[in-house]
């Protein structure tokens, strides 16, 4: 079933122009959130680096997957200028490279995307589930998935699931103290707010989900 | 040459530093900084900082300086960036950002092991101000 | 409100510690940078520093943060300048720089307790950066 | 006899234009000391804060002497920039209020005007001798002028004495491990060295002693 579920650069191009729109219809909302526990900037770093992705999508989407997803990877790096910069960056980077330089991958090979690039925020963050970062929506997300999928749910069922764990792990976030990131110094007073990073995440996630055929 | 890298998440703390330290440096460093997001944002920019160390390397080890959270995990980014034979000659030092840098380059004038100037930079934090 | 001084040797050190901190500020501190000496050279200057801390109070306690020796020696020498209204309420934290500013204007998202806020601020040089 | 010894503000006002000079003629000597330990700017702090005095003293000399003093001491503090600033400034501004308010003062007055404007460099900068800075040739030049007081040497050679310890203090700062200012974080490496500052107050007291009537 995996194997046959195929998804081709038509659809990631899509997520990301999405991704982009719902990024800046979303930027106050994100912001709010980061002014509450940060430095009010998340929403305005992200509109940033995914106005600079939108502006060369046209002319990247010729390139294969691995390339594509390396280039989106990058702009964010160079972009976005916030926390969210190099882990955002480092998951769409390491997103590419189970693509293999190919233009279409299946099922199998697109639940090894998401899961190189998450694995890769975990690295660069060194943040664990509890933290109150993106990794709370994250982390939870890939097991969901993982499982899913070890249970031979139908691709876009699987997604669901991803989608609800990331949900469920960003209203954890609320009764947290932070351990990562600047809202690590507020103490008891970030208590009580979700964690900008893992409502980014969700917004994300759920414009993979959103696109995928049934 | 001692390369050293000032990264903070505002451009004009990065160039203000190297201004201070450049008075007290008597050529043994090169100092180059790494402030601020891309357009003069607040924030920091792996890809400037990748070029900072570039630009910092002479062949010998780099020291990066930087202020907030971010600013480190950026310079880590940086750092796998970069090439193997200067990556592992970079260190990233656990110092408080003015303070840090200063004694840095002042230590440097002193000595040239690195593993001395890197705890210079270290201990500066305790250095009593009043 | 809170009044805090941000006492550089270089007029870009203090204004991006301001850009930054300000990003963190909630309205509950009053920043106020002093860098340089005159005419944008490096150096301190107390007549500039005075004017920072007359700026900056507003009726409660004025906190100091500096970057070397002579910066506290012409910030004690501004204090001596002010009326001993303001004087009382002047403090010098014996912080990092950068690092005290920012973990003081946090703080005071936080409470309103000053001795807190300045407690925070020094123990800002034991938070581990990597 | 030093009741009879009076110094009037020509005398003061030749002293100020001398040392203006003076400063210039010994920049690169003084910054070259201070390049040697500290950050190289002794000599142009002097230089630039010297200047802003000259500019206006023809205007200043309409004041007595302790205005007079006082705006010279307010001009080096403004302009300085470094160490010297608000340790020369207060050394002016201080020396000045024991001339209360006369354009005129005796042999006493002035070396009670000189002891004010050295203790509040002491105080100012919280040194003793032994610490490799200007007070190791401050500190020494008043005990001396002290001295020759008590025991009723004549002014000019008084002064004389009193700018043989300053000399003797300056050159002992050589063999010294800095205890302040920036030359105290190298250490071992200032010995050898003269300090700046101790060769910048030699300079100004040398001043005040050339132009004093025999
Ligand atoms: N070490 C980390 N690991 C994982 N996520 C992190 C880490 N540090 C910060 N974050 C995430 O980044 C978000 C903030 O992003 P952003 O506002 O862009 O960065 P900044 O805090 O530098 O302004 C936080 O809400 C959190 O989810
Ligand atoms: N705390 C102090 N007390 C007395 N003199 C000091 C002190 N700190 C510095 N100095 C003097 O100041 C001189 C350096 O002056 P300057 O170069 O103008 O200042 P900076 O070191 O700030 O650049 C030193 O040579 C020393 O004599
Ligand atoms: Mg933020
Ligand atoms: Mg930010
Ligand atoms: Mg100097
Ligand atoms: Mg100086």
């Amino acid at each position: 079933m995996y194997e046959s579920y195929v998804l081709d650069k038509a659809y990631f191009v899509k997520v990301i122009e999405d991704l982009a729109a719902i990024v800046e219809e979303q930027r106050d909302y994100l912001t709010g959130l980061d002014s509450a526990i940060g430095d009010g900037d998340h929403g305005l770093n992200l509109s940033i680096g995914f106005r600079e992705v939108s502006k060369n999508l046209s002319e990247w989407q010729k390139e294969n997957l691995t390339i594509l997803f390396k280039k989106i990877g990058m702009a964010l790096l160079g972009k976005v200028g916030g926390s969210a910069g190099p882990l955002y960056g480092s998951l769409f980077m390491k997103m590419g490279e189970p693509a293999g330089g190919k233009d279409v991958v299946d099922f199998n090979e697109f639940c090894n995307m998401l899961k190189a690039g998450i694995e890769a925020v975990e690295m660069r963050g060194k943040a664990v589930v509890g933290e109150k970062t993106m990794v709370d929506a994250l982390r939870p997300a890939l097991d969901a998935l993982t499982k899913a999928v070890e249970d031979g749910v139908a691709p876009k069922i699987a997604f669901e699931k991803m989608l609800d764990s990331a949900k469920a792990g960003r209203e954890s976030t609320i009764p947290l103290i932070a351990k990562k990131g600047r809202a690590m110094r507020l103490g008891e007073r970030a208590i009580g707010h979700v964690d900008p990073g893992s409502a980014s995440s969700c917004i994300i996630l759920e414009m993979f989900y959103k696109n995928m055929p049934q | 040459m001692l390369g050293l890298v000032i990264v903070s998440h505002s451009e004009k703390v990065a160039q203000g530093i190297k201004d201070i330290a450049e008075q007290m440096n008597n050529g043994m460093v090169r100092i180059i900084e790494a402030g601020g997001a891309d357009e003069g944002r607040i924030g920091t920019n792996p890809l400037k900082i990748q070029a900072a160390i570039e630009a910092a390397y002479d062949q010998g080890p780099v020291l990066i300086f930087a202020d907030l959270g971010s600013a480190i995990m950026n310079a880590e980014l940086a750092i796998d960036l970069v090439d193997d034979q200067i990556k592992k000659q970079i260190t990233i030092v656990n110092a408080p950002l003015v303070e840090g840098v200063i004694a840095a380059v002042i230590q440097a004038t002193i000595t040239d092991d690195v593993e001395d100037i890197i705890q210079t930079a270290i201990a500066s934090k305790d250095l009593n101000k009043i």
